[in-house]
């Protein structure tokens, strides 16, 4: 039986977590998402859920990376400059593979920057921020009513491959409110993964969470590992949106709030008779490709649009490999781009192409 | 190595197989505890981070919570701790090993969660996790192997080098009014209200190494009693990158570094509020 | 139906709980809604402003830049959101404290001397819900009611003794709507 | 003091001859090896047969390799398993 | 006059620092890179300049931020799991224009990994480890001679164009000894930039560095001025190594180190009669993009060798953008390819064009 | 407002133009200095920050080293001390603030150089900065603003909230339990040999405001003298996330945190070894 | 104690109403307005004319927008020009 | 003329000075080189080796898995590298402490029984230097005199007083090599 209320996406997100039976959030203050740290230390007791306001973002992270290792299910979220100062542990995460979820709310970079609404991040989040060859699988909300799915999807995504899996957002979904339908009460975990640390009965042999293996052929093999493992992710967990796209000549990309603003873009242009489609990768890791390259056969063009200088926009035309015109048009610092603006764009950019 | 005691040693083996050998599981008085696996360790020779494990080993054995305790190894020499405790552990980044051992006690409230870390680990990279976890009073026990020295990446100074003592980042010796002054974390560590318990140790003597052990065992049983965090300093050694001996490597640690870092409580539970 | 809102003036004239009590009414009436502050800095002290959608059908972008119907509570949020009325669209603006009247004829615009009427109410605070009132005489997308409804959700409960007053407000905004119409 | 008998048995094959133990034993009776382990190490040896088990030289051990006997008073038990025996006796003379 | 000597890279490299006038070096040991810091605070005490073992790797970016705001020449070195620490301060260095100079030995990742070389940063160095759209001018050495060289040349371009300059290094560089070529001793900064932070006069404003603007408008107008800055880097700067290229039929890609062993493989190809060539971006931020295009009309098909998962491989599909099949083969953790394993995997790839 | 004394001020204005005044340039007595700019501060009324960020103007007017000043300025409400000073300044990561001014004063040795860091940024995320660069005794002054909560991002828990304190992180008041108890992070390092001058102050009386002052102005005086580091904390208020007026934070300043942090010197020259 | 004569200009529009200048205020001189700046803030003002120039209002004033004046024992100097005068008073009275 | 090798043994038996003390005498001789070391923690009293590459031509690739000379100082390091000479190579292992001796046909074995050897010379740590000299014997690279030079870049300045004694041990081991090819 689900509820639905109004709520800001926020604290939907953190609402989402308590229902999801998370087991322990870590996290330090940063503007545009600290309500998520301030609604658990309100609510979280429902459950029990242990909350903890770290000392810095280095050691929530660090942290996550801790109590992930029990098998618990375990999640931190931050924005941009805390995100970056996670790098190093969301690597160690990453090698050791411990399911975990991570919250980037973005805000306007680079350095300290504004609190405005941003995407850049993504390749960030995408193509690894820290070191070496890792993936996070990320997810893109564009909804409040996604903030809280995707919680519940990222923890299960988390466990299913021992991975920690990102939900990349932005300031203006962490802060507006909209209708949301919120799932009933799950459990907290109460089973322990075989691989945990969780004290070793005589049963078994010993667990250890390391990312460390100092022979270079072993530390090989441990990457090859994850990248078969990160080959069967993206054979099975891409996620994306299709608006109007059967009969569009023109295709809008972009994901997160941005796709909503395409959306009404797209609606303003079908108005003028501009047949657009807008399509929304929804897990940025894995990509959309194959997707991708198959609707570059069917349109005349593509604009992908982003709230940064161009990120996505790499990934978009990797998938389209040439086959036809790729274009962006980007909004940076912290400026949400209009639907008018979208339109116009696209507009001078496809001007031969558009009957 | 005095030559006119040196016997062949194989003859004298052969010798003492002759004789009615005492070496009777009765007899026996000490051996490594079960906790301790075989693993040789990949310590250098005289190397004090050995005798530190086995003491963890020792205590975790007698207390009889193999099954409940959960270890932290940090980034340092001790990194591959987990190699050698037969335990569950955790690999921790350099300097959180005590973020994570923080989470894992938070989650697993009623298991013994312990961290062991290194000079550089705790003192330098990590001192704001040392701090707050400390500060926090976590229910857990931090182990803080001091040798005043980077030891796995070769010898660099670390916050705990002598005044004018060498290292590969020190060349011309510690400089404090460049450098700073050696820091005593163990006394400011002492001085929070979240800590318990606060003693130096060292593992150079037999009587040290039996108050260190001691002093572990103290380590657990607050953790017990849930009684908030205890903080358990080991001077040691570093001969390799000391350049000594680890005979000459104790000697001097037994002169330079316990006058500087004397042994003895910092904080006992009696005299809590020192 | 849909009506995109903007309301704009300073911090604590109420400006953010306008747009949410809009859209928790809305939701009462099993209406899309979406509610974006503008957040940040200006927060304190500053400006602020929030756009509030309210419709029939799903929402595509929460962030739009010309609206239905603005509503601007001090001088800098009447300059800053008059040309982003849409044509034909409405202008409701706060008059006591506003020097530089708005200039456009292609819109409806509506001046309320609220914080006038609300120091009649003895309470400066309700100023926001004699505009809200006025709004919804102009536009009367959701049932009273609901705003009420709406009002409860957004007022801390230690508050709620005070829900007649705003009630009081809201009808006082409609009489004034209704008498600058006229 | 009554002269107490001990013993100890090493795992020369993990000896890294730091000599720590050398230098905690009172009763001076260890000493380095000439040969060497298959690791490269000079190994420690008991070379005087006046150990009281007295637990020093393990307490010291970095590599925790020593185990330490000492002849109690009371009656012999059986000794302990042959296979156990050999096991030790294997161990010390020949890894 | 110049001197030539017998060095490890890693030494060649502090060296190059002090002959280049560096005015401070703020950096935290790891292998294999702590000969920089090492060799340093034996001899920079010739040219009196600053050399600082900082409390971490995160203290140590933000000493480099400070003290490059007083335009003086600055630098720092790490390995990948310290240089993830830095990524929040070379965010706010970017965005607040400060020249300076980063070095990474990169060591096999994720996570803790091997300290054996690899090239798996490449990501997190050219598309922005940290949060936000910036980009770091970067430079891969290939031999010790040019780890000296690009320490003069990356302090060049750091105020050239107010951008922090990284060298993208690894291990086996770092270790490795090779003959070099010094140069001689150039002076310390002594002239005040005049955007620098050191004691305002009466004759000017004052100056301030700072990275944050939080109006989104302004903070997107510092983001158009970046990237019209890139724009001009990427007009300018490119720099990259032909090896019989002119005649080739295949062509391997790699930077680094593996540029090196692709040259073996392609002598032992060419022995072979299979007419491979070897392209070697030096700058990879700039990246070589119109020249791998061009020279994707003159092969049949590249094979891009890197010592990761497959990075760089995307910034040649994109400079490629269809036109012919661009392999990868990669080894990870640690593990460096040897020409006769290139050879071999050139040869399985392209079985078809291969005459 | 006490209706009785209100009179019409413009009125009273005019008499006051009617009158012949006595605000004349040879009659001032008191004015902000010229190293504090025009510019409005974007701090919510009655915050300490303002009164804080003038005394460090006033000191450096004063002393005459405006040329030769260099602040770092903190992520926090005073984010933007670069607009209100004018010296040259530079922005800070969060918690970065004292690495950047070592940096600094690294390089330019003969400058003045100081950080200003609240209570978030120097002893929660900057904790290892603010002890190693105290321990190094960087020759440099630290003026550390203590409200007991993170004011720029709404009022969250800060390591110097006061036990059972609410704020939005810790909606049922500072459990120490779980939350550790607050640092009292200026008594740590009052304790580094590094740091010369440690003191604690505070801003909410005319008579404290000039015992501040008096503190800053120290504080630049040693560094002149190369004396290492001083480290001036200033308990200061935040009414907006305290939720109180003005008024009242200031009360309440003065019962809660007084009383958990005493105001006085914690290590002058004379007493170095304390 | 002689009764100092004194005097305080503030810049009003930067004003916050904050009211600690009125708390440190020993002759109860000061007082907020009732109107608002252009800010929105009820602004300080002096309603009693016993100021004594002790500047208190001044130091704990944290937007430095108070200049205390004080009137010295020793002969007045011809009074500032004029231009500084009125832009004294024109300040005061309007902005 | 181009000479790859590569010198594996234990930590401290003079592995990387080997390689080193080539390359310093290649550049002596105008050479080009380069030295590879295995870098890490098996250089802790585990296993090190270098790689080491002279040569009249530029050197493209310093990291090799193939060798003109392999020189393996005890047994792990002989089991490990056997394979890695290129035919019609050379193989140089110190004998004393071997159990298994190689088994290749296709390639020149030299075993240098350089312990025993320098235990004659009253000094174990010029072992390496005797198999340098053996090598040398068989690969005249490098002048004499130039590997002396090299030998002073290598050897601290503290310790130049034993150069003479490593001179006799260099050329104790071409004599030794002279023996052994006899
Ligand atoms: C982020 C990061 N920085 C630096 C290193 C390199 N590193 C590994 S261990 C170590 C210091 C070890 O010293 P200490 O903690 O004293 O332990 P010891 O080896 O002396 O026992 C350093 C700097 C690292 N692995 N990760
Ligand atoms: C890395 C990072 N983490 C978190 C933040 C968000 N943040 C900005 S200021 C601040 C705390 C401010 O508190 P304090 O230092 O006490 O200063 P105050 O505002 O109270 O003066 C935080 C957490 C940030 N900007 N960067
Ligand atoms: S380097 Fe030092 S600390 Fe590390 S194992 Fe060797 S002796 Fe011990
Ligand atoms: S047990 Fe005691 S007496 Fe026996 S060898 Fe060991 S230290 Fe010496
Ligand atoms: S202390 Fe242990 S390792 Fe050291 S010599 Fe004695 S037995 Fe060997
Ligand atoms: S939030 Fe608090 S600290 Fe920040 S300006 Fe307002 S009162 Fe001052
Ligand atoms: S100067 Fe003194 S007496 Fe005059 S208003 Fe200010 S506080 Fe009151
Ligand atoms: S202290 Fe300053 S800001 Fe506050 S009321 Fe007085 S004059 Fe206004
Ligand atoms: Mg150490
Ligand atoms: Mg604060």
């Amino acid at each position: 039986m689900s509820e639905t209320k109004l709520m800001k996406g926020n604290e939907a997100l953190a609402e989402a977590a308590i229902l999801a039976g998370c087991d322990a959030y870590f996290g330090y203050p940063i503007t545009p998402q600290s309500e998520v740290l301030e609604y658990l230390a309100n609510y979280a007791h429902r459950t029990g859920m242990v909350v903890l306001q770290a000392e810095s973002e280095v050691a929530a992270i660090n942290m996550v990376y801790g109590a992930a290792g029990t098998g618990k299910q375990i999640m931190t979220s931050s924005s941009s400059p805390g995100m970056s100062l996670m790098q190093e542990g969301i690597s160690y995460i990453a090698c050791a593979e411990l399911p975990c979820l991570l919250v980037n709310v973005v805000r306007g970079g680079p350095g300290l920057g504004t609190i405005q609404p941003s995407q850049g991040d993504y390749f960030q989040s995408v193509k690894g921020g820290g070191h070496g060859d890792y993936k996070l699988i990320v997810l893109a909300p564009s909804t409040v009513q996604e903030m809280v799915d995707f919680v519940r999807e990222g923890f299960a995504l988390a466990f299913k491959y021992k991975n920690p899996v990102l939900i990349l957002t932005d300031g203006a979904l962490g802060q507006m409110m909209e209708k949301v339908d919120l799932f009933p009460q799950m459990e907290r975990k109460t089973v322990f993964e075989d691989w945990a640390t969780v004290g070793k009965p005589k049963t078994r042999e010993r667990n250890v969470i390391t990312s460390l293996n100092i022979k270079a052929d072993e530390m090989e093999k441990i990457n090859i590992h994850l990248q078969a493992k990160y080959k069967v992710i993206e054979e099975n967990e891409i996620r994306y949106e299709e608006y109007m796209c059967d009969d569009a000549e023109i295709l809008l990309v972009g994901f997160g709030l941005v796709a909503r603003i395409c959306k009404k873009a797209a609606q303003l242009a079908r108005e003028k008779g501009i047949k657009v489609g807008v399509f929304r990768p929804i897990s940025l890791f894995p990509f959309p490709t194959a997707k991708i390259n198959e609707l570059a056969g069917k349109v005349k063009g593509i604009m992908d649009v982003e709230m940064n200088a161009g990120q996505m926009v790499e990934d978009v035309r990797l998938a389209v490999n040439g086959k036809i015109p790729v274009e962006f048009h980007g909004r940076m610092g912290g400026v949400v781009p209009s639907p008018e603006e979208i339109l116009q764009k696209l507009e001078e950019k496809f001007v031969g192409e558009i009957a | 190595m005095s030559e006119k005691t040196l016997v062949n040693e194989e003859q004298h083996f052969e010798d003492m197989i002759a004789e009615e050998s005492i070496c009777t599981t009765e007899n026996l008085v000490y051996e490594k505890p079960d906790t301790l696996l075989d693993t040789p360790m990949h310590y250098c020779p005289g190397c004090g981070h050995g005798v530190a494990h086995r003491l963890i080993a020792e205590v975790i054995s007698e207390l009889g919570i193999q099954e409940e305790t959960i270890g932290v190894a940090p980034v340092g020499c001790s990194v591959f701790a987990y190699n050698y405790l037969n335990i569950d552990m955790s690999e921790a980044a350099h300097g959180r090993a005590s973020a994570v051992a923080t989470a894992i006690k938070r989650v697993l409230p009623e298991k013994y969660v312990f961290s062991y870390q290194g000079d550089g680990d705790l003192a330098a990279i990590g001192t704001g996790e040392t701090i707050h976890t400390c500060n926090r009073g976590e229910n857990l026990l931090i182990i803080f192997i001091n040798n005043g020295i980077y030891g796995m990446t070769g010898g660099q100074m670390a916050p705990t080098t002598l005044p004018g003592m060498k290292s590969t980042t020190s060349p011309f010796g510690r400089d404090v009014s460049t450098m700073g002054s050696p820091l005593k974390i163990t006394e400011l560590i002492a001085q929070l209200p979240g800590v318990y318990y606060c003693t130096r140790t060292a593992v150079n003597s037999p009587a040290n190494v039996r108050r260190a052990k001691k002093a572990i065992q103290k380590g657990f049983e607050y953790q017990k009693l849930k009684k908030g965090l205890s903080f358990v300093e080991i001077v040691s050694n570093c001969p390799s990158n000391w350049k000594m001996t680890p005979l000459e490597a104790n000697k001097w640690m037994e002169e330079q570094m316990f006058a500087f870092y004397p042994l003895g409580d910092l904080k006992v539970p009696n005299d809590k509020e020192k | 139906m849909t009506e995109e809102i903007i309301i704009a003036g300073f911090g604590g004239q109420g400006v953010l709980s306008m747009g949410q009590i809009l859209c928790y009414s809305g939701v009462m009436e099993n209406k899309e809604v979406s509610w974006m502050p503008s957040y940040g800095p200006e927060m304190r002290g500053g400006t602020a402003n929030c756009m509030a959608i309210i419709s029939d059908t799903k929402i595509s972008s929460p962030i739009i830049n010309k609206f239905d119907t603005v509503i601007a509570l001090n001088q800098p949020s009447l300059d800053k959101f008059e040309q982003a009325v849409k044509p034909g669209g409405l202008l409701i603006y706060e008059a006591s404290t506003i020097v530089n009247p708005p200039t456009r004829n292609d819109i409806e615009i509506l001046a309320i001397e609220a914080s006038n009427e609300a120091a009649k109410l003895k309470n400066s605070k309700v100023m926001n819900m004699i505009i809200l009132g006025a709004f919804l005489k102009k536009k009367p997308i959701i049932e009273l009611d609901n705003i009420i409804e709406g009002i409860k959700k957004v007022l801390p409960e230690r508050y709620h003794h005070l829900i007649p007053l705003n009630k009081e407000a809201l009808q006082k905004g409609m009489e004034l709507a209704e008498m600058v119409k006229a | 003091m009554a002269k107490v008998k001990g013993d100890i048995v090493i795992d020369i094959e993990k000896c890294k001859g730091c000599e720590l133990c050398i230098a905690a034993c009172p009763q001076d009776s260890l000493e380095l090896s000439r040969k060497l382990n298959t690791k490269g190490y000079q190994y420690m040896v008991r070379i005087e047969d006046n150990c009281t088990g007295c637990t020093n030289c393990a307490l010291v051990c970095p590599e925790g390799i020593i185990k330490v006997y000492r002849q109690t008073t009371k009656k012999k038990e059986p000794v302990a398993t042959i296979s156990n025996l050999t096991g030790d006796i294997t161990v010390t003379v020949n890894s």
